[in-house]
C-alpha cells in the first residue's frame, strides 16, 4: 500500500565486526503518514536510531542494509543513488541529532549553516538564505535573531543549538522531520521547551515527525503513534493511548512499570527490568526478550514471534498476548510464573 | 581582544630572545679560544698581528662588555658587523634571506599543497591500496636522511644524467653566474633541493591531515552536513576539511624558524647560499657577530611563527578566538 | 702524469731560463712567453700526458669579449689588499689592484705600477721605485706615489695602528721608512739587510688615496670600499658581490697595460671540491682547481683541459711536541725517535693514495719549485725495519702488547688537525697505522679550525699536529723554524729551538745576493733534514683545469702567480665569445 | 596498518577523555595490542636485532667479515662490492660492511641513550613545573621556551667544539633540545589529569606530594612517555647521523653512519657506490624505529582509545 507518505518493509541492517555480524535492525515494518508524530521507543541499543540512519542511508562504517525497502512516496530509498538520496536528504526528510553540542559545525556562523539546505536545495543565493535563517530562528523562537545568526555555534547554548538544529531541518518546509533523542543532552526545564517546539512545529507546518526517545513520558506528550522497539526489532505497535492503557508485549509493559506514576499506589513496588539488554551480535533463539520476560513459555525458548495483530488497533510480537493473555491482569500469575523459573 | 593577546605574546616573548642571545654568545666564545675569525694558519701572520687584530676588534675585553655593546647595537637595531669580512650583519641576512625564503617557501608551499589532497584522499579511502601507498611513502620520507637523499638526487639528475648526454639538472647553487639569475634558470636550480625538502614536510603533514581528517569525518556536525543532503564532495571540502587543517596551521606555523635551521642540511648538500648554510659557514668560523645576528633572527621568527600560527588558528577556528 | 717528472722539470726550466735569459730574451718577450715556449718545447722533457693544455695560444692575439667563471670553494672577504690575508680575497683583489710588482710563475718578480725593478742602494737597505706614469684609476685619477705612499701607510705609519692590517709588524720590525721624493718615486729603507722584502711586501694591490684618505683609521676597517670597490687600477673592476654565491668584475678598458679580452670574470663560490669539478665538467664553471680524486676523470672529458700539474709551495707537515715540560715533548726530544717515525711513513703511498698521484715526497724544506731547493741529506725513504731498530737502540722497546716503552712510559701520544680536510683526515689515519706497525700507539683525533689554531699557536697542548702551509717565492722561512717564533702565539709551536738554525736563518735574509742565500739554505736544509722538528711529508701540486674555450691561461699559470698575482689574466680570452 | 610518525604531533591538541587512571588491564591490554601489530613487531625485532649486532660486533667481525673496521689496506682501497669486501671498501681500504655494523653502535647508542636522557629530564621537569606551578612552573617554561626557540644547530656546532663528541656527549647534546619538548607535553598531561576527581580524592585523605605524583600522576604520564620514546627514537637516529655528516659529531677514523657518508661524499664522483651503503642503512634503521614507534604509539596511547 504506497499510500503511507513514508514506509519501511523488513528492513534489515547489519554491522559485520571482527566479534560478529551485528543485526541492529532485523525485519522492521512502519509507516509513517502525512502530518503524524510517531513515536519509536527502545533501551539504548534496540536499533532505533539505526532504523532511521537506514532511511536517512547515513549508516556509520561498516553497516549496511541487507534487506528489505524504504517507500518514500512510493519510490524505494534503499534502491536510490546517492545524487537522489541527496535531493531526499534535508529537503524531503530532515533530519536533527541527540547531541546538539557537537552536531553543528563549529566553524561556521549559525546562520549560513542554518540557511545552508536552502542554498543547496532550493537554489537560494546566501544573503536570501540568511535572510530565511533569521526569519526560522524567530519561528523556533530564538530571540533577536538577526543577531544570533552572526553568532558561532559555541556561543549558543544548548537549547538554542537545538533550535538551531530544528530550524535549519526545517528551512526547506521537508515533509518528514526525524528527530533522534533530540532532548536527552539537555537539562529538563529545556527538554519541555523543545518539545513543545517540535509539537508547534508539527501542528504548524504539517511536518510528519519521526520522534525517537527512550523516554515514554515524552512519547506520551508528543506522539500519536508510538513503536516499541527491542533488540532490533519492533515489539509492539500502535496509538500512543491504547499501548499505554493496555500494554500488549511484555517489554512495553515491563518499560511502563517502570516509569514512577503519580496515580500510582504507594505500595506497589516500581519495577526496574531485570537483566542485560541482550547482545546484538548473539541473540538468543526465540523471541530475543525471553531472558528477561516474567510471561515466557517454552515456546519463546525457540520460535520468534512476528509481529501480529492483537486487538483493534495494536500489534505485538509476542507469543502469550498473541493467545489472548491480558499482561496488567497477569501480573499477579506474572510473579508467580517468575518465582517459577 | 586579539591585538591586546598579540601585545602580551610579544613582551613575554623578550625574555626568550634574550636569553637564546646569552647562550649563544657563551656557547661560541667559550669554543673560540684566541682565534682571530679569518686569519687563518698562514705563515706569514705574526703574533703581534693577530693581537692588535684582536684588541682592534675588542676580542680581548671582558664578555659582559662585548655582550653588552653588542645589546646595546641590537637596541638601537644594529646588528653590528661580521667579525670575518667587517661588513654589517645585516647585510648577509638580507643577502642571503630572499634564497633560503625561495627554497623554504617553495617547499612549505608544495608540501601544504599536496599534502592535503594526499591526506584527504588517504582519510577517505581508509585503509584501502592508495592509502596504503600514500602511508607507506610518507613513512619512507619521514625516515630518509635529507641529506643523502640529496646526495643521490645529484648523483643521478646532475652527474649521471650528464655523462649520459642527457639533459640534466644543476648540483648547487641559487642559479647560473652567467645569463643566468633568469626565472627558468632559477627553477632549474630550485628543483632539486626544493623535492627534498618538501618531500619531508609531504610526508609528514599529509599523515597528519589524513588522522584529523580521519577523526573530523566521525564528528556529529558531518553527519548533520549529510543528513542536508548535500554532495559528499562539498560535505569534505566544507565542512570536514576546515576543521581538519586548523592543527595543520599550527604545526605550518611552527616550521618557520625551519627558515633559519630546518633547511640547513639540504642548503649544505646543494651549496645553496641561503641564511642556514650561512649560519654554519660562519659559526664553524667563529664568526660570532654573525652567528648571533642570525640566532637572533631565528628567534624572533620562532616566536613570531608561534604567534602567527595561534592568530592563524584564531582565524581559522572561532572557538578559541576570544580565548 | 707522474708525480716526479714536473719537479725536475721546474730544475730543466731554471737552466732553460738561465740560457735563454743569457740572449737577453726574457727582457724582450716576458718570463711567461719563455715559461711557455718552455713548455711548448718541454713537453716531452716533462712526460706530459694529455695535451699541453692548448700552451701555445698566448702567440695567437684573442679576441675581445665574453666571460670566464672561476670556482673556488672559500668566499672572499675583504677586496682590499691592506686588511686581507687569505688566498681567496688575495685572487679577486690581484686582478683589480696592480702591486709595485708581480710575480711570474717561477715566482721571478715583475714591475707592473713600477716602471722597472726598484734600484737597491749600494748597501742594500734602500730601494727606489720609479712608477708608471701612464697609470689611471678607473675614475680617470692618475695613481701616483701618494696612492702608494698611503697605502703602505695603512700598514705601516703609527697614526694608523688601529687599521686591521696582517702586514704592520713585519715593517715595522724592517723598515725605518717609505717616503715619495716626487709624485712618481717611491723610496723604501729597511732596518737592515732584509732579502724577502720585496717578495712579501712590494706586490700589495695599491689602494686609491682620493677614495680612503678621508676615512679615520677604524673606519678602513669597515669601509664600503672593501666590500664594493668603487675605484681600482688593474685589469678588471669590480662590479657585484653577492656574497656567498659570486664576485663579478668587468673588463677595465682603460688599464695602463691594455685593455684586457675578457667582458666579464666570475669568481664563484662553491659548496665543495667535488661540486666544483662536476660543475666544470657540466660548464657551469670554466676554470678552477680540480680534487685529487678526479684529476683522472677529467681526462676524458671533451670539454676541458688539463693543466700541467706544477709543484707548489705547499707544505703538508706534521709537528713534533718538543717542549720538555710536555708529556710527549719527552718522547720526541729525541731526534733519533723523531728520524725513526719518519722512516715509518710510506710518503709515495701517501702521495699515490692520498693525493692520487698529485703530489711529491718531500726532500727537503724548501720546495723543489724553488730556486734555493737542494734535495738534502738524509733523505727517508721509508725503511720499516730501519724504524725498527732506530726506535730499539733509542731505548723504546716492545712490551708484551707490541706497544713500545721506555722506562715504564709507552711511547702512546694524540695527532690533532682539522676537521673537514679529507686528505689530513687520511694522513693522519695513515701515519696512525704505520707507526702501530712499528709499535707505536698514535691516536688521531680531528677538531675543529679555531681550537687547533689556539692550540697550535697559544696553548700548545699538542703531541703532534698535522697541517698545511702555503709559501711564497721567498725562500725564508724564520716564521716556522727560528726560535724567535716559538714565543706564544708564534707558528712554531712545537718549540724547536736551534741556534745553528737561528743562525742560518739570519744569514740567508741577510744579503740579497741570490747565489749567496743558495749556499746558506742548502745548509739549512742539511740541518731540518737532520733534525726532524716537523717532517714535511709532501709538496702539494697545482691541479688546475680549464675549459677548452678558454685560452692563454694554460702555460702562464704557475705556482707563484696561480692565486695573488692575476695581472695575466688581461690576455685571458675565450673562442665562443659566449 | 601503518600510522604515521605525524600523528604524534596532532595527538597533544587531542583533547578525548581518558581513564582517570589505567587500570592494572590497561599494561596487559596495550601489550596484547602491540603484539597483534604484524608490522610493529617486524620493526621492533629488526631494532632488536640491528642492536644486538651493535654489540656482537666484534663476534660478526671474528666470524663473518673477518676484517677490522680501521685495518688500511692502501693496496686496495675503493674495491668495488665483490668477494674480498662484500660491500666494497673506502678510501683506506677498509670495509664498509665491517664498518656499518660497528657505526650501528654510534647511531643506537646515541639513539638510546638521548631518549633515556630527555625522558628522564624532560619528564621532571614536566610533572615538577606541571604540578607545582606557580613561580617554578614560569621559570622552568621560560627555559623551555628558550632552549625550544634556539636554532639547534648552533647549540650543536658550539657543543661539538667545547666537548669531544662522543656517544655520551653527543647523546646529552642531542638531549638538550630534546627534554624541552618532552617536558611541555608532560606538563600539559600532568595538568590535565592534575584536577580530575581522582587526584582531589586522594589529596582529600591528606595524601602527600610525593605519594601524589609517584602513585598517581607517574602511572598516567607513563603511556605519553612511552610513546614519545618509541617515536623519538628515530629522529634522534636521523638528527646523530645528519651532526656526523656535518663534521660536528662522531670524527673518523671512528666509523659512524653519518661520518661515512662524508667520506663518501667526498669521493661521490670518483666512486659514487660509496654513498649507497650506508645511507640505505640509516633509512631502513629509522623506517624501523618509527614504524616500531607507531606501533607502540596505536597501542599504548591512551588518546588514541
Amino acid at each position: 500500500m504506497a499510500d503511507h507518505l513514508l514506509e519501511v518493509r523488513g528492513l534489515k541492517t547489519q554491522f559485520p565486526t571482527k566479534d560478529g555480524l551485528v543485526r541492529a535492525v532485523d525485519g522492521v515494518d512502519f509507516h509513517v503518514d502525512p502530518g503524524e508524530t510517531l513515536g519509536i521507543v527502545g533501551e539504548s541499543g534496540s536499533g532505533k536510531s539505526m532504523t532511521v540512519l537506514s532511511i536517512m542511508r547515513l549508516l556509520p562504517r561498516p553497516g549496511r542494509v541487507v534487506a528489505g525497502q524504504v517507500l518514500y512516496r512510493g519510490r524505494d530509498l534503499v534502491k536510490a543513488s546517492e545524487a537522489e538520496m541527496q535531493e531526499v536528504r534535508g529537503e524531503e526528510i530532515a533530519m536533527i541529532f541527540q547531541d546538539p553540542m557537537t552536531s553543528l559545525n563549529p566553524v561556521y556562523r549559525s546562520g549560513w549553516q542554518v540557511g545552508e539546505p536552502l542554498r543547496l536545495h532550493k537554489g537560494f543565493k546566501l544573503a536570501a538564505s540568511l535572510r530565511e535563517a533569521v526569519a526560522m530562528f524567530g519561528k523556533v523562537g530564538i530571540p533577536e535573531p538577526a543577531k544570533r545568526i552572526e553568532n558561532y555555534p559555541h556561543e549558543f547554548s544548548g537549547g538554542m543549538r537545538q533550535r538551531a538544529m530544528i530550524a535549519m531541518g526545517l528551512t526547506t518546509a521537508p515533509s518528514v522531520l526525524i528527530a533522534d533523542e533530540p532532548t536527552t543532552a539537555l537539562d529538563v526545564t529545556i527538554q519541555a521547551q523543545i518539545l513543545e517546539l517540535l509539537k508547534d512545529v508539527n501542528r504548524e507546518f504539517g511536518t510528519a515527525t519521526v520522534l525517537i526517545t527512550h523516554n515514554l513520558g515524552v512519547v506520551a506528550g508528543m506522539c500519536e503513534r508510538v513503536m516499541v522497539m527491542y533488540a532490533g526489532r519492533v515489539v509492539e505497535e500502535g496509538p500512543t493511548e491504547d499501548v499505554f492503557a493496555d500494554p500488549r508485549h511484555p517489554y512495553t509493559w515491563a518499560l511502563l512499570q517502570s516509569i514512577p506514576r503519580l496515580d500510582a499506589d504507594a505500595h506497589e513496588p516500581l519495577r526496574a527490568i531485570e537483566g542485560m539488554p541482550p547482545d546484538l551480535s548473539s541473540l538468543p533463539d526465540g523471541c530475543a526478550f525471553h531472558p528477561r520476560c516474567p510471561f515466557r513459555v517454552d515456546r519463546c525458548l525457540h520460535d520468534t514471534p512476528p509481529l501480529e495483530w492483537v486487538g483493534q488497533t495494536q500489534r505485538s510480537a509476542c507469543w502469550v498476548t498473541q493467545g489472548g493473555a491480558d499482561l496488567n491482569a497477569a501480573t499477579a500469575r506474572g510473579e508467580e510464573g517468575e518465582s517459577r523459573v | 581582544m586579539l591585538a591586546k593577546y598579540t601585545v602580551r605574546r610579544v613582551l613575554a616573548s623578550i625574555p626568550v630572545v634574550l636569553g637564546v642571545t646569552v647562550l649563544t654568545f657563551l656557547v661560541m666564545h667559550a669554543t673560540a679560544g684566541s682565534y682571530v675569525p679569518g686569519l687563518d694558519l698562514n705563515p706569514y701572520l705574526k703574533p703581534a698581528d693577530i693581537a692588535r687584530i684582536r684588541s682592534n676588534l675588542g676580542l680581548d675585553r671582558p664578555l659582559y662588555v662585548q655582550y653588552g655593546t653588542w645589546l646595546i647595537g641590537i637596541a638601537h637595531g644594529d646588528f653590528g658587523r661580521s667579525l670575518l669580512d667587517g661588513s654589517p650583519v645585516m647585510s648577509h641576512i638580507v643577502e642571503r634571506l630572499p634564497n633560503t625564503l625561495e627554497l623554504t617557501v617553495t617547499a612549505i608551499l608544495l608540501g601544504v599543497a599536496l599534502s592535503i589532497p594526499l591526506g584527504v584522499t588517504g582519510a577517505l579511502r581508509r585503509g584501502g591500496k592508495i592509502d596504503n601507498l600514500f602511508t607507506l611513502l610518507s613513512t619512507a620520507g619521514f625516515a630518509i636522511p635529507q641529506f643523502w637523499l640529496g646526495l643521490i638526487l645529484i648523483l643521478f639528475f646532475s652527474v649521471q644524467l650528464h655523462a649520459w648526454r642527457l639533459p640534466w639538472l644543476p648540483s648547487g647553487g641559487a642559479f647560473s653566474s652567467f645569463n643566468g639569475g633568469d626565472v627558468m634558470d632559477r627553477l632549474e636550480h630550485l628543483v632539486l633541493p626544493a623535492t627534498v625538502l618538501s618531500f619531508f614536510y609531504l610526508s609528514v603533514w599529509s599523515r597528519f591531515v589524513r588522522s584529523s581528517m580521519v577523526e573530523v569525518l566521525s564528528q556529529d556536525y558531518v553527519r548533520t552536513a549529510r543528513a542536508k543532503g548535500m554532495p559528499e564532495r562539498r560535505v569534505v571540502y566544507v565542512h570536514a576539511l576546515r576543521n581538519a587543517v586548523v592543527p595543520l596551521v599550527t604545526l605550518v606555523g611552527l616550521e618557520l624558524p625551519a627558515l633559519v635551521s630546518g633547511g640547513l642540511v639540504v642548503e649544505v648538500v646543494f651549496g645553496w647560499p641561503g641564511i642556514g648554510r650561512l649560519a654554519f659557514e660562519r659559526a664553524t668560523q667563529y664568526d660570532y657577530t654573525t652567528v648571533m645576528g642570525i640566532t637572533t633572527f631565528a628567534a624572533l621568527l620562532v616566536v613570531f611563527g608561534n604567534l602567527l600560527a595561534d592568530v592563524l588558528y584564531a582565524w581559522l577556528d572561532p572557538r578559541i578566538r576570544y580565548a | 702524469m707522474g708525480s716526479s717528472p714536473s719537479a725536475d722539470g721546474f730544475d730543466k726550466f731554471e737552466e732553460f731560463l738561465k740560457e735563454w735569459s743569457r740572449r737577453d730574451f726574457l727582457r724582450r718577450m716576458g718570463g711567461a712567453a719563455a715559461f711557455t715556449a718552455f713548455l711548448a718545447g718541454g713537453l716531452e722533457l716533462l712526460e706530459a700526458c694529455g695535451n699541453g693544455g692548448g700552451s701555445t695560444s698566448t702567440a695567437t692575439p684573442g679576441k675581445k669579449g665574453g666571460h670566464l667563471v672561476e670556482g673556488n670553494i672559500t668566499d672572499i672577504s675583504y677586496m682590499n689588499s691592506v686588511l686581507s690575508s687569505d688566498t681567496a680575497s688575495n685572487t679577486v683583489i690581484s686582478l683589480m689592484f696592480d702591486g709595485l710588482l708581480g710575480s711570474k710563475p717561477n715566482g721571478d718578480l715583475v714591475p707592473l705600477i713600477a716602471e722597472s725593478m726598484p734600484q737597491v742602494s749600494s748597501d742594500q737597505t734602500t730601494y727606489t721605485f720609479k712608477l708608471r706614469k701612464d697609470v689611471k684609476w678607473t675614475d680617470g685619477q692618475q695613481l701616483t706615489s701618494d696612492d702608494v705612499l698611503f697605502t703602505y701607510n695603512l700598514m705601516f705609519a703609527p697614526d694608523y695602528k688601529d687599521v686591521n692590517s696582517p702586514h704592520r709588524s713585519d715593517l715595522e720590525q724592517h723598515l725605518t721608512g717609505i717616503t715619495a721624493p716626487d709624485q712618481y718615486t717611491v723610496v723604501f729603507k729597511t732596518k737592515g739587510v732584509w732579502a724577502p722584502l720585496l717578495a712579501l711586501h712590494a706586490q700589495y694591490g695599491i689602494l686609491p688615496k682620493h677614495v680612503l684618505g678621508g676615512l679615520a683609521p677604524k673606519a678602513v676597517n669597515t669601509a664600503d670600499f672593501n666590500g664594493a670597490p668603487t675605484v681600482s687600477s688593474g685589469a678588471f673592476k669590480f662590479v657585484r658581490w653577492d656574497k656567498g654565491q659570486q664576485v663579478v668584475l668587468a673588463r677595465n678598458d682603460t688599464y695602463y697595460r691594455g685593455a684586457g679580452y675578457l667582458d666579464q670574470y666570475v669568481y664563484k663560490v662553491m659548496p665543495d671540491s667535488v661540486t666544483l669539478v662536476n660543475q666544470m665538467k657540466t660548464g657551469e664553471v670554466d676554470f678552477g682547481t680540480v680534487d685529487p680524486s678526479l684529476w683522472d676523470s677529467l681526462a676524458t672529458s671533451d670539454n676541458l683541459n688539463r693543466i700541467d700539474p706544477f709543484g707548489v709551495a705547499i707544505f703538508t707537515f706534521y709537528a713534533y711536541q718538543l717542549d720538555p715540560s710536555k708529556p710527549a715533548g719527552r718522547f720526541f726530544a729525541d731526534k733519533t725517535v723523531r728520524q725513526a717515525l719518519l722512516y715509518a711513513l710510506d710518503r709515495q703511498q701517501m702521495a699515490d693514495k692520498v693525493y692520487f698521484k698529485q703530489a711529491t715526497v718531500a726532500d727537503s724544506v724548501i720546495p723543489p719549485i724553488s730556486w734555493a731547493h737542494a734535495s738534502a741529506k738524509p733523505s727517508y725513504g721509508f725503511n720499516k725495519s730501519k724504524a725498527e731498530s732506530m726506535l730499539d737502540q733509542a731505548g723504546w722497546t716492545k712490551g708484551t702488547d707490541g706497544i713500545r716503552a721506555k722506562g715504564g712510559v709507552q711511547l702512546k701520544f694524540e695527532m690533532i688537525t682539522n676537521q673537514g680536510n679529507k686528505q689530513r683526515e687520511s694522513l693522519l689515519q695513515i701515519m696512525q697505522q704505520s707507526w702501530k706497525d712499528v709499535g707505536v700507539d698514535a691516536t688521531p683525533r680531528l677538531i675543529q679550525f679555531p681550537q687547533l689554531v689556539t692550540q697550535i699557536t697559544n696553548q700548545r697542548t699538542f703531541d703532534i699536529f698535522l697541517v698545511g702551509f702555503s709559501f711564497n717565492q721567498d725562500p725564508d722561512e724564520s716564521q716556522l723554524w727560528s726560535s724567535t717564533s716559538a714565543n706564544p702565539g708564534g707558528f712554531n709551536g712545537f718549540q724547536f729551538k736551534n741556534p745553528q738554525a737561528d743562525e742560518l736563518l739570519g744569514q740567508a735574509v741577510a744579503t740579497l745576493d741570490q747565489g749567496k742565500r743558495k749556499e746558506v739554505y742548502a745548509k739549512l736544509q742539511d740541518l731540518m733534514n737532520e733534525e726532524v722538528p716537523a717532517p714535511i711529508l709532501l709538496f702539494n701540486k697545482g691541479l688546475w683545469a680549464v675549459s677548452r674555450r678558454v685560452n692563454a691561461i694554460a702555460g702562464t699559470l704557475g705556482p707563484y702567480n696561480q692565486y695573488s698575482s692575476r695581472f695575466f689574466f688581461k690576455d685571458v680570452w675565450v673562442s665562443d665569445q659566449k | 596498518m601503518i600510522e604515521s610518525t605525524a600523528d604524534y604531533e596532532l595527538a597533544p591538541d587531542r583533547q578525548e577523555i581518558r581513564p582517570s587512571r589505567p587500570a592494572q588491564s590497561y599494561w596487559s591490554e596495550s601489550w596484547e595490542r602491540l603484539r597483534r601489530n604484524r608490522l610493529g613487531v617486524a620493526a621492533g625485532t629488526l631494532i632488536a636485532l640491528l642492536a644486538l649486532m651493535a654489540v656482537a660486533a666484534p663476534v660478526l667481525q671474528a666470524l663473518v667479515t673477518h676484517q677490522d673496521p680501521s685495518r688500511q689496506d692502501l693496496g686496495t682501497n675503493f674495491d668495488l662490492p665483490g668477494r674480498a669486501h662484500w660491500l666494497g671498501s673506502d678510501e683506506l681500504g677498509r670495509d664498509t660492511l665491517t664498518r656499518l655494523i660497528y657505526g650501528a653502535r654510534i647511531s643506537l647508542g646515541v639513539g638510546f641513550l638521548t631518549v633515556a636522557i630527555q625522558l628522564t629530564v624532560g619528564a621532571a621537569t614536566g610533572l615538577a613545573s606541571g604540578y607545582y606551578g606557580g613561580v617554578l612552573d614560569d621559570v622552568l617554561m621560560r627555559i623551555v621556551d628558550v632552549v625550544l626557540a634556539f636554532p639547534p644547530i648552533f647549540l650543536f656546532i658550539g657543543m661539538s667544539i667545547l666537548f669531544r663528541p662522543s656517544t655520551v656527549t653527543l647523546s646529552l647534546i642531542i638531549a638538550s633540545v630534546g627534554w624541552g619538548v618532552v617536558a611541555r607535553l608532560v606538563r600539559g598531561e600532568v595538568l590535565s589529569i592534575k584536577n580530575r576527581d581522582f587526584m582531589l580524592a586522594t589529596r582529600s585523605i591528606g595524601a602527600r606530594d610525593a605519594r601524589l605524583i609517584l602513585g598517581h600522576l607517574v602511572p598516567n604520564v607513563l603511556p605519553v612517555m612511552i610513546v614519545a620514546a618509541s617515536l623519538a627514537l628515530g629522529q634522534i637516529i636521523l638528527i646523530e647521523a645528519a651532526l656526523d655528516f656535518l663534521g660536528l659529531g662522531i670524527q673518523p677514523p671512528t666509523p659512524s653512519w653519518g661520518n661515512m657518508l662524508t667520506n663518501a661524499q667526498t669521493y661521490f664522483v670518483h666512486s659514487g657506490w660509496l654513498v649507497i651503503f650506508p645511507g640505505l642503512t640509516i633509512f631502513v634503521t629509522v623506517l624501523a624505529a618509527n614504524l616500531f614507534g607507531n606501533a607502540v604509539r596505536d597501542a599504548y596511547d591512551p588518546r588514541l582509545r
